[in-house]
C-alpha cells in the first residue's frame, strides 16, 4: 500500500493490483484508478512540463478540465500524445510518458526559458525576430531561422509517423430524449423520460454514471449516494427504451438537434479485441436534449499557483472519496466559497491532515464552520495565499491577511508548511454545448458565473448546469427536465430524499490575489495574470483579442479552468464588469476527439471503388489500372518486358491495322423516357434530337447556363419516346443532376423520366478495319453490314446467347462499334468478341491507346472541356443550333467569349522527335531560359503510330490562325524545351473515310 | 530605436513591461474624413495602411462593427501562396507574395511569414498534367514552381502515404518553395498599428447602418456611432458584402455567402514542415508554430452567415487528412470554427471603383482572401487614391461577368459552392 | 442539420445537395435580353435571414425541394417539393 | 440462358468472419434477383401505377412514401421516390412483364436487372450493423416490415427494404457492389457474421 493510499473507502478494488509504467518506471495501482490517481497514490507529483516556460507541473484536476498532467500513451505500437492523466483508466501494461521535456522530466533544458522571464511576455514574438532589413538574412530568412528553434521548443507531445492501427466506427442513433451527463440530475431526467415511454439515450463521459454522487459521501433515500446512483442506473439499463452510453463524451451540438459524441470503447483495456473499434463516433439525432453536464470548479489565481501539489479542492475531494488517495500529508485549502470545506472534511474522513483553511471571506456560515471543525482546523478567514514554496513539489504556502472588498493585502506574510494546496474559486456550469447550439451565455453577478443562454434549439437544462449546486435541486430539476422532455408537467410525487445543504457555494468575487511572482491563469499555455494586464495595456482588451494575443484558453483544455479568471482579470483592469468584458463563443469539440474517430469507417477506406463488369478480367490479363474518379480503368495491357508506352503504341497500332477492343462501361448512361423526351433533349443539347430517327444515334453537346461547354456524348434513340444518353465518365453524376434540375425546376411540365442505367450495361468498343468482320463472326439475330448497321445506326441481337445492343460509332476514327450487354454478361460477351477476333489478332486496349487514337482523330475530352472553353474554342460551332434556344444560348455570345484571340483548339507536332507533355506550355520565343509569355498549353499528347511522330492537342491563342506556324514547347517543370509545328487538330483521316467505310 | 525590436523588448522587460503603448489608439470618429473604409479586417486595414504609406492619404477612418480583425483574417488556415493557373491570378497573388516577403520589416511587426513551401499532391496522371500546366504557367510569369516525384515528396514530407497501394496513389506534387504560412492575427494587428502610427483612425464597435447620399453619389455613412462623411467610401467587408451593399440600395450581386470550416489539432512537436494539399479530395494542412495541425477542406455548401459548421463536412475533412497522413488518425481535434466566405460567381475577387459614384468595392475573396491581404490593400488603396485600377487589379472588375471575361480558376461555372 | 424531405421524412444533411437560390426566374428561353440572363445566372439577393433555396435529395428520392431556411441560424422553416407529386398517392 | 456473373468477387465466399466466438449475430448474403425493375408514374398516375404493378405481380402494394409489399413467389416492391417503385423478383422476364402492364399513359418502366446487386442482412444485430452505415432510424416503428427507402452511404446510393423484423435487403449499383459489400462486412465484424 502506497503512503498516499487510504486503507479503506472509495470505489477502487484494492484486491486487484494493476501494473503500469510512467517514464519507464514501474508503478502499481488498483482497478478503478485513473493514471492520475495512481500517480498521486505513488507520490508522483511532477507529471509534466508547461508549454512555454517548461515549468514543472503536477496533477491539477480530476477530470476533463485537466490543464497540466498531459502524457503520451504508448499503445498498440503507436504514440498517442497529450492525453490528460485524469482521463486514462488504469489498465495492466499501460505505458505513459511525460512530454515537452529534454532530457528528462526532472531535468529539462527547456526550463531555461524561465530565465527569459518578462522578455517572454504575451505576444513578445510579434515584437522581435524580424532580423536585418538587408544582407543574407533579409526578408523572412532570419525569422525562419528563429522559427526553426521555436517550433522545436513548442508543441507538447510527439506524434508518430506510423499509421494508427486502430479501427474506428460511426454509429447513427435516433432518440426522443438525449440526456447529456449521468450525474444524479441526468439519471433522474432519463428515468422520468423513459417512464413516460420516450426513447432515451443517456451519455456519460466517465466510465460510470453517478457523477458527483460517486465521491460526495452524501446520502440519498437513506443509501450512500453512489449506491443510489448504481441502483437507478441498473433500473435504466433494464429498460428496452433506454440506451446507456458510458465513456461517451457528447462534444458537439450541431444544427437540427444533431449531437456528436465519442465513445471510448476500448481505451481502458490493454488490447482492443479483433474486429472491434477503439473508439466509436456517435451522431445522435434527438427530439429533445437534457443538458445535465454539471459544473467545473475554477481556481483562484495567485503567485506560484502552478507548483506541483496545487490542485482544485473538488479534485482533492474526489481523489479522497473515489480513489482513496490523499494528495499530500498536509493539505492547505484556499477558497472563496464553502465547497472547500467539504473537501477539508473529506480529507479528514479519509484519514488525512488538514493544515489550514484559508478563506478570502471575512465571515463564514455555521455549516462551513462545522465542517472546518470536523477537519480539525479553525479557518483563517479574511486571508489569502500569496505564494508557494517548492520547485518540483510543493513544500509550503504563504498566507497573508486580505480584504476581499478592496483586494488589499495587509500584515505580515507567513509561511504554512504543507505539501498539498487545494484551491476553490467557485463553480462554473458546463455550458459549452448550450453555447454551441447557439445563444449567448448570461452572467449571473450573484453566482459569479456564466449561466446557460436561452435555448435556441430544443434543449432543457438540469442540475448544476443551471447554476444550482445542491443535490436536492439536482434531483428535482433532473426529474422536471425529464418530464418536460416527455411533454409532461412537473410531478408532485415525492423525490428521492437527501439532506439539503446549508453551504454557501456562492463565491466571493475574488479570482486573483496579486503579489510577487508569476501567477498563472492558463496553466498549459503559461499565460500569467501579468500577461493579461499587458494585453490590456497594449489595447488587446476585447475578449477575442485577449485570447488571440495571449493564447489564453487556446490550449488542449480549451480554457476550462482559465476562461473565467482571465475575464475577471481583464474586467478588473478595464474597470468594468465581467459581462461587459464579454465571453467567448464555445465551439466544437467540448473535449478533444481523435481525428480517426471522425473519419470512422473511412479511415483506411476513403472512397469506394467503382469497378466495371470487366475489372477482374483486366487485372487477370496484366492491365495496369489507373484511377478515373472512383473508377479503376485499364491504362494499358503491358506484356512482359513492355513499358506502358510500348504497350499503348502496340495496342493503338493494332486498332489502326486490324481491330482492338476497349472497355467503355464507365461512360455515363441515362435512360430518358417519356412523350416529351425529344423536346427535353432539344433544350439541353445545343443541337437537335427531335429529328433523330428511331434506331439511330447522334453526337450531342451540352453547355452550362453561362455558355461554356459542359459535356458531350452520343444519345441513342431506341424508341419514339425512349432515348439512351451517354455522358463522359467524369461527368455522369453532374449531367444527371443537371438534367434532373432542368426537369424538376425549369420545365416541370415536361413528361420525361430519367434513370441512371450506367451500371445496367457493360460496354465494349470494338474498333478497327476488321471490326465488322469480328461482329459478323459472333453476332446473331441481326445483320451488321453497312445497310443493316450504317454509321450511327443501332441494332439488337445476341452474342453467344447474351442479348446485345450495338451502335456503330467511333471515337478512334476507325470503323467502330459500341457493343452493350447486360453488365452480368459483360465478361461473357467480351470473351466471345475476343474469340471471334482471334483470327484478326484482336487486341484489348486501354486508356492510353484510347487517348492516342482520339488525339490522332482530334476528339476532345475533359482536358479540353475544362470548364473554360466554348464550343467555338473547340471548333464545334456547327453544333450550335440557330433554330432553337438551348441551355447556354442566352449568354454564349458575350463579347469576351467570342474573342478570336481566345485559347482555341489546335494540333501540335513535335519537331525534335521528343515527346510533348500534358501541361506543357507553348511560347513564341526560342529562348529556353526566357521563354516569354505563354500562348497556350498542351492538353494531351501521344506517340502517333499512324503518323509515327509525337503529336498533341493544344489550346493556343488564336487557334486556327496559327496553323502551319512554328512555336516552342516550354515545360520548365519537366525541363523540356523544343520546337513544334501548330497544325489542324484533325491529324488522321480528316474526312472520316475510315469510320464511314 | 524601432518601436518593436529585441532591444526594446529587453528595455521594457527591465521596467516590468509597464511602458508598452497600445498597438493602436481608440479614437472617437471625426465628422469628416477623406476616405472611410468600412471593415476593419485584414483587407480594410491593409488598404488604410497603403493609403497612408503609399499615397499620403492619412485622414482615413477604418470602421469596424466588432473588434479589429474579427472577420476572416482571424479565421483562416493562414496559407500564403501564388500558385495559380490563370495569368491574371498569378500576377495578382505574386505581387502579394512580394509584399509578404518584406511585410514584417515594413510594418515593424513580426507577421511570422514562414516560407516553408506549399506542396499540392497530384493523384493521377491527368491531375499531374493539370498541376504541371499550373506550375509552368507560374514559371512563365516568373514565379517559383517545381515538380516533385513521389520519392522526393516522401523525403520532404514524412508520414504521407506514398505507397502505390494507397486508394489514390501520389503521382507527384507541385511545390511552390516561397509559399508558406503567416500568423493571421498579427497581419491585422501589424497593419492596424502601422496605419495608426501614420494617423489613421481605427474605430471599433462602429457598425455602418446606412449610406449618406447626394443624389446617386455616396458621401458618407450612418453608423451606430453617428454620421460620418467622407469624399470616398470604400468597402472591404468580405462575408457581409451583400448586406452592406443592400444598405446602399444594391439588392442583388454576384456573390453568395457560404460558411467554411477550419480545424486545429492539439499541439505536437514538429510533424509536417510545409503546407500540403490533397488532390484526391479537398484538404490543406500545415502546422502552426505552436504545434497544432491547422487544416480545412470544402465549404459547407449552402448560403450561411452563421459561422457554424456542420458535422458531415467535418467528417469528410477528417477522413481526407487520415487518408493523407494515416498516423494523424490518433491525433485529436482540438477546435473547429467557421468563417463566412464571399463566394463570387467565378471564384475570383472584385476590386473596383463603384458600383455607385463615391463608392469603392473590395470583395468576393472566396477561400483566398488571407494570402491576398497585402496586394488587395495595395491595389485597392491605389484604386481609391487614383480613381483607376492598378495593373494587378484591372482584370478583377465587376463588368467581367457581362463581358464574359470571367477569371475561373476551377473551371466550374457560376456555382459558388464548386469554386 | 436535418431536412424533412416531403417524400422521405427527416434525413441528414449529408443526403442532400444544395442547389442555390430559389427566387431566381429563368428568362424566356428565346429571350435575347442579356441583362436578364446575367441576373439569372450571376446575381443573387444573398439574404441574411430567411432564404428560399433549392435542395436535391440526391442521397434519397432525388426530388428537388424548396427549403425556407434562415441563413443566420440555419433553422429550417419550411420544406416543400418543387413538383406537386412528392407525396405520391395516399399517405402510408 | 447465359449465366450472370456476380460483381462481388472471389473474396465473398461462405464462412464465418469477425468476432464470432460467441456466435455470428448476422448473416450476409447475395440475393439472386433475376429481375429488377424501376417503374415510375406520371404525376397523378401514382395510384394507377400501383394498381398496375400490384396486378401484374400479385402484390398488395399501395402508393405512398416508402410503402412496400412482397408476395410468396418472391416478388417484392417498394417505393423509392415520388411515384417511383423498385420491383424485383426471381424471373428475368419481370421487365417485359411490367412493360406490358404499365401503359405509356401511366408511366415508364426501366430494366435494372443487371444494374443492381441485392444484399441481404439478417440477424439480431442487423439494425446495429446498418446503423453504422446509414443515418436512418431502423426501429420498427419508424421502419416497418415491407417498407423501404432510398438512402446513401457516402457516395453509394442504396435502396433498402425491410423484409422481416431482423431482415433487410439492400439494393446497390453493381459497380459499387464489391466495395459496399466490403464496407458492410467490416461493419459486421464486431458482432461476427456469416456469409451464406
Amino acid at each position: 500500500m502506497s503512503p498516499r493510499r487510504t486503507s479503506a473507502g472509495g470505489s477502487i478494488d484494492r484486491t486487484r493490483t494493476i501494473r503500469f509504467t510512467f517514464d519507464g518506471e514501474a508503478h502499481t495501482g488498483h482497478a478503478g484508478d485513473t493514471l492520475a490517481s495512481a500517480l498521486l497514490a505513488n507520490g508522483v507529483s511532477l507529471v509534466g512540463r508547461s508549454f512555454k516556460y517548461h515549468r514543472p507541473r503536477g496533477v491539477f484536476s480530476a477530470g476533463v478540465d485537466e490543464p497540466n498532467a498531459l502524457v503520451t500513451i504508448l499503445r498498440e505500437g503507436v504514440r498517442e500524445p497529450n492525453i490528460p492523466a485524469t482521463q486514462i483508466e488504469l489498465h495492466d501494461g499501460l505505458r505513459a510518458e511525460s512530454q515537452n521535456r529534454f532530457p528528462s522530466l526532472a531535468w529539462d533544458f527547456g526550463a531555461l526559458n524561465q530565465l527569459g522571464g518578462r522578455l517572454l511576455g504575451a505576444g513578445f514574438y510579434y515584437k522581435t525576430f524580424m532580423g536585418p532589413v538587408a544582407g543574407p538574412l533579409k526578408g523572412t530568412r532570419f525569422w525562419m531561422m528563429c522559427e526553426h528553434v521555436i517550433r522545436r521548443a513548442a508543441g507538447l507531445g510527439r506524434a508518430d509517423y506510423e499509421a494508427d492501427p486502430s479501427r474506428y466506427e460511426h454509429m447513427n442513433a435516433f432518440c426522443d430524449v438525449l440526456v447529456v451527463g449521468g450525474g444524479i440530475a441526468g439519471l433522474m431526467a432519463a428515468e422520468a423520460a423513459a417512464k413516460a415511454g420516450k426513447r432515451v439515450i443517456l451519455a456519460e463521459q466517465e466510465k460510470q454514471t453517478g457523477g458527483f454522487a460517486r465521491w460526495s459521501g452524501e446520502t440519498i433515500d437513506a443509501k450512500p449516494a453512489d449506491a443510489w446512483a448504481a441502483e437507478i442506473t441498473a433500473r435504466l439499463s433494464a429498460l428496452d427504451n433506454v440506451r446507456l452510453l458510458t465513456r461517451t463524451a457528447v462534444w458537439g451540438y450541431y444544427d437540427g438537434n444533431t449531437l456528436a459524441a465519442l465513445e471510448r470503447v476500448n481505451d481502458h483495456v490493454a488490447r482492443t479485441p479483433k474486429g472491434h473499434p477503439r473508439q466509436r463516433h456517435w451522431t445522435i439525432r434527438a427530439g429533445t436534449v437534457v443538458l445535465a453536464t454539471g459544473a467545473l470548479e475554477r481556481p483562484i489565481v495567485f503567485p506560484g499557483n502552478d507548483c506541483p501539489g496545487v490542485m482544485l479542492a473538488g479534485a482533492v475531494r474526489r481523489y479522497a472519496g473515489e480513489f482513496g488517495v490523499l494528495p499530500g500529508e498536509k493539505t492547505v485549502l484556499f477558497t472563496n466559497n464553502d465547497s472547500a470545506y467539504q473537501a477539508a472534511a473529506a480529507i479528514r474522513r479519509a484519514g488525512g491532515h488538514v493544515a489550514a483553511i484559508v478563506d478570502v471571506r471575512k465571515q463564514i456560515g455555521d455549516e462551513a464552520t462545522a465542517l472546518a471543525t470536523e477537519a480539525g482546523v479553525v479557518p483563517l478567514t479574511g486571508h489569502a495565499i500569496v505564494g508557494t514554496k517548492g520547485g518540483k513539489a510543493l513544500s509550503g504556502a504563504v498566507v497573508q491577511a486580505f480584504d476581499a472588498d478592496t483586494g488589499r493585502l495587509s500584515g505580515e506574510a507567513r509561511p504554512i508548511d504543507c505539501d498539498s494546496l487545494a484551491v476553490s474559486g467557485g463553480w462554473q456550469p458546463v455550458i459549452h454545448l448550450a453555447s454551441q447550439a447557439g445563444g449567448k451565455p448570461v452572467w449571473d453577478a450573484e453566482k459569479q458565473a456564466f449561466l446557460p443562454p436561452e435555448p435556441t434549439q430544443r434543449w432543457i437544462g438540469a442540475g448544476a448546469f443551471l447554476g444550482e449546486t445542491g443535490s436536492v435541486e439536482a434531483l428535482a430539476s433532473g426529474r422536471n427536465a425529464g418530464l418536460k422532455s416527455a411533454d409532461k408537467r412537473p410531478s408532485r410525487a415525492k423525490l428521492p430524499e437527501t439532506a439539503p445543504s446549508a453551504l454557501d457555494l456562492t463565491p466571493a468575487p475574488v479570482l486573483e490575489i496579486r503579489g510577487k511572482g508569476k501567477a498563472f491563469v492558463d496553466f498549459q499555455h503559461d499565460v500569467t495574470a501579468d500577461d493579461v494586464r499587458l494585453a490590456h495595456r497594449e489595447g488587446f482588451v476585447s475578449v477575442e483579442h485577449l485570447k488571440r494575443y495571449t493564447t489564453l484558453g487556446m490550449a488542449t483544455d480549451q480554457g476550462k479552468t482559465s476562461n473565467v479568471p482571465g475575464l475577471a482579470i481583464m474586467a478588473a483592469a478595464r474597470g468594468i464588469e465581467i459581462p461587459q468584458a464579454g465571453t467567448t463563443r464555445f465551439r466544437p469539440p467540448f473535449s478533444p476527439v481523435a481525428i480517426g474517430a471522425l473519419a470512422a469507417e473511412r479511415y483506411g477506406d476513403l472512397k469506394p471503388e467503382r469497378l466495371t463488369p470487366l475489372h477482374d478480367w483486366h487485372e487477370e490479363h496484366g492491365a495496369e489500372m489507373t484511377p478515373a474518379g472512383l473508377w479503376h480503368r485499364p491504362l494499358a495491357y503491358a506484356g512482359a518486358g513492355e513499358t506502358v508506352e510500348q504497350a499503348y503504341i502496340r495496342e493503338a497500332s493494332a486498332v489502326r491495322r486490324s481491330v482492338g477492343l476497349v472497355d467503355v462501361s464507365t461512360l455515363g448512361k441515362i435512360a430518358v423516357k417519356g412523350p416529351d423526351a425529344a423536346t427535353f433533349l432539344d433544350r439541353v443539347y445545343t443541337n437537335t434530337f427531335s429529328t433523330l430517327k428511331v434506331g439511330k444515334a447522334r453526337y450531342g453537346l451540352m453547355l452550362r447556363e453561362d455558355g461554356l461547354v459542359f459535356d458531350d456524348g452520343t444519345t441513342w434513340r431506341l424508341g419514339e419516346t425512349d432515348f439512351l444518353m451517354t455522358t463522359t465518365t467524369a461527368n455522369a453524376g453532374p449531367v444527371m443532376q443537371h438534367l434532373e434540375y432542368c426537369l424538376d425546376i425549369l420545365w416541370p411540365d415536361l413528361k420525361v423520366h430519367l434513370t441512371s442505367v450506367t451500371d445496367q450495361w457493360a460496354g465494349a468498343a470494338i474498333a478497327g478495319p476488321k471490326a465488322r468482320a469480328v461482329l459478323e463472326r459472333c453476332v446473331t439475330g441481326t445483320a451488321v453490314d453497312n445497310d443493316a448497321l450504317p454509321f450511327m445506326g443501332i441494332v439488337h441481337g445476341e452474342i453467344d446467347g447474351a442479348p446485345v445492343m450495338i451502335c456503330r460509332l467511333s471515337f478512334s476514327g476507325e470503323l467502330a462499334y459500341e457493343v452493350y450487354c447486360g453488365a452480368g454478361h459483360g465478361v461473357h460477351v467480351w470473351e466471345a468478341l475476343l474469340e471471334a477476333g482471334e483470327p484478326f489478332g484482336i487486341t484489348p486496349y486501354g486508356m492510353e491507346a484510347l487517348g492516342a487514337l482520339r488525339i490522332e482523330k482530334g476528339h476532345v475530352t475533359g482536358a479540353e472541356i475544362d470548364g473554360r472553353t466554348t464550343a467555338r474554342d473547340l471548333y464545334l460551332d456547327g453544333m450550335l443550333s440557330k433554330k432553337k434556344s438551348f441551355i447556354g444560348s442566352g449568354l454564349m455570345d458575350r463579347p469576351a467569349l467570342i474573342d478570336r484571340n481566345r485559347l482555341r483548339l489546335v494540333g501540335v507536332v513535335s519537331l525534335d522527335g521528343q515527346p510533348l507533355g500534358g501541361g506543357a506550355h507553348l511560347v513564341e520565343s526560342g529562348n529556353r531560359d526566357e521563354p516569354g509569355d505563354s500562348i497556350g498549353h498542351v492538353t494531351g499528347y501521344c506517340y502517333s503510330p499512324a503518323l509515327e511522330k509525337y503529336i498533341g492537342l493544344a489550346l493556343v491563342k488564336g487557334g486556327k490562325t496559327r496553323h502551319g506556324t512554328r512555336a516552342f514547347l516550354s515545360d520548365p517543370l519537366r525541363k523540356r524545351f523544343g520546337q513544334v509545328e501548330i497544325v489542324s487538330h484533325h491529324f488522321f483521316d480528316p474526312d472520316g473515310e475510315r469510320m464511314h467505310g | 530605436m524601432a518601436e518593436y525590436s529585441a532591444l526594446s523588448l529587453l528595455k521594457n522587460a527591465l521596467s516590468g513591461n509597464r511602458d508598452w503603448k497600445p498597438a493602436w489608439r481608440k479614437p472617437d470618429p471625426k465628422p469628416n474624413y477623406d476616405v472611410i473604409i468600412i471593415g476593419g479586417g485584414g483587407h480594410g486595414l491593409a488598404t488604410a495602411y497603403y493609403l497612408a504609406a503609399m499615397h499620403g492619404i492619412t485622414n482615413v477612418a477604418v470602421l469596424e462593427k466588432g473588434w479589429l480583425g474579427s472577420g476572416n483574417i482571424g479565421r483562416n488556415t493562414t496559407i500564403v501562396r501564388s500558385n495559380y493557373l490563370l495569368p491574371e491570378s498569378i500576377r495578382f497573388y505574386e505581387h502579394s507574395m512580394k509584399l509578404w516577403e518584406n511585410l514584417s520589416h515594413e510594418l515593424n511587426y513580426n507577421v511570422m511569414f514562414s516560407q516553408r513551401g506549399v506542396l499540392n499532391l497530384a493523384h493521377s496522371p491527368g491531375q499531374a498534367d493539370d498541376y504541371i500546366r499550373r506550375g509552368n504557367a507560374m514559371r512563365h510569369d516568373g514565379v517559383d514552381a517545381e515538380w516533385l516525384t513521389p520519392q522526393e515528396i516522401s523525403r520532404r514530407v514524412p508520414g504521407l502515404d506514398v505507397s502505390g497501394s494507397a486508394r489514390f496513389p501520389i503521382a507527384g506534387g507541385l511545390l511552390q518553395p516561397r509559399a508558406g504560412t503567416a500568423r493571421h492575427d498579427a497581419v491585422a494587428w501589424g497593419y492596424a498599428r502601422a496605419a495608426d502610427r501614420r494617423g489613421v483612425d481605427m474605430i471599433e464597435n462602429c457598425e455602418v447602418t446606412g449610406f449618406l447620399r447626394d443624389g446617386d453619389r455616396i458621401i458618407g455613412v450612418t453608423t451606430t456611432r453617428g454620421d460620418i462623411r467622407a469624399k470616398k467610401v470604400a468597402m472591404a467587408v468580405a462575408g457581409s458584402t451583400g448586406q452592406v451593399l443592400k444598405r446602399a440600395g444594391v439588392d442583388t450581386f454576384p456573390i453568395e455567402s457560404h460558411v467554411l470550416q477550419a480545424f486545429v489539432s492539439e499541439a505536437i512537436k514538429p510533424f509536417v514542415n510545409c503546407v500540403v494539399t490533397f488532390g484526391a479530395g479537398h484538404l490543406y494542412v500545415s502546422q502552426s508554430d505552436k504545434g497544432g495541425l491547422v487544416f480545412g477542406g470544402s465549404l459547407d455548401f449552402y448560403n450561411s452567415y452563421a459561422q457554424r459548421g456542420n458535422l458531415p463536412v467535418a467528417e469528410d475533412v477528417m477522413s481526407e487528412i487520415c487518408a493523407m497522413f494515416p498516423s494523424v488518425a490518433r491525433l485529436r481535434l482540438l477546435r473547429s470554427w467557421g468563417g463566412i466566405m464571399d463566394m463570387s460567381m467565378d471564384g475570383s475577387p472584385i476590386i473596383t471603383k463603384g458600383p455607385l459614384p463615391g463608392l469603392y468595392l473590395n470583395c468576393g475573396w472566396c477561400y483566398g482572401g488571407f494570402k491576398a491581404t497585402p496586394a488587395s490593400g495595395y491595389s485597392f488603396a491605389w484604386t481609391i487614391a487614383k480613381d483607376e485600377p492598378h495593373a494587378i487589379n484591372a482584370p478583377f472588375t465587376l463588368s467581367r461577368f457581362e463581358r464574359g471575361a470571367v477569371i475561373n480558376e476551377a473551371g466550374q461555372g457560376p456555382t459558388p459552392k464548386l469554386h | 442539420m436535418l431536412i424533412d424531405c416531403p417524400h422521405c421524412g427527416p434525413r441528414d444533411l449529408a443526403e442532400f445537395s444544395y442547389q442555390g437560390d430559389a427566387t431566381r426566374t429563368r428568362p424566356d428561353p428565346a429571350s435575347t435580353d442579356t441583362q436578364a440572363w446575367l441576373d439569372y445566372v450571376y446575381n443573387r439577393p444573398n439574404p441574411a435571414g430567411r432564404h428560399r433555396e433549392y435542395w436535391q435529395h440526391t442521397g434519397g428520392c432525388r426530388a428537388h425541394l424548396v427549403v425556407e431556411r434562415d441563413t443566420l441560424t440555419h433553422e429550417i422553416h419550411a420544406v416543400a417539393p418543387v413538383r406537386g407529386n412528392a407525396k405520391s398517392g395516399d399517405a402510408a | 440462358m447465359v449465366e450472370r456473373a456476380s460483381p462481388l468477387g472471389s473474396d465473398f465466399r461462405p464462412g464465418s468472419y469477425g468476432d464470432f466466438a460467441n456466435g455470428a449475430e448476422v448473416t450476409i448474403l447475395e440475393l439472386d434477383r433475376a429481375g429488377i425493375v424501376e417503374a415510375t408514374a406520371w404525376p397523378g398516375q401514382e395510384k394507377a401505377l400501383c394498381e398496375a404493378l400490384a396486378g401484374a405481380c400479385n402484390l398488395r402494394l399501395s402508393a405512398g412514401s416508402g410503402n412496400g409489399a412482397a408476395n410468396r413467389e418472391g416478388v417484392c416492391a417498394f417505393n423509392i421516390g415520388p411515384g417511383r417503385f423498385l420491383v424485383s423478383g426471381p424471373r428475368e422476364t419481370l421487365a417485359g412483364q411490367l412493360e406490358s402492364a404499365v401503359p405509356d399513359t401511366i408511366g415508364t418502366v426501366t430494366d435494372l436487372s443487371h444494374g443492381r446487386t441485392v444484399l441481404g442482412i439478417e440477424g439480431p444485430k442487423a439494425e446495429w450493423v446498418l446503423a453504422k452505415l446509414f443515418a436512418l432510424d431502423f426501429a420498427s416503428a419508424a421502419f416497418p416490415v415491407h417498407s423501404g427507402c432510398a438512402t446513401a452511404h457516402h457516395e453509394i446510393a442504396v435502396q433498402i427494404q425491410r423484409r422481416g423484423e431482423k431482415r433487410f435487403e439492400l439494393y446497390v449499383s453493381r459497380s459499387f457492389a464489391r466495395s459496399f459489400a466490403n464496407t458492410l462486412r467490416r461493419a459486421a465484424e464486431d458482432v461476427g457474421y456469416t456469409i451464406k
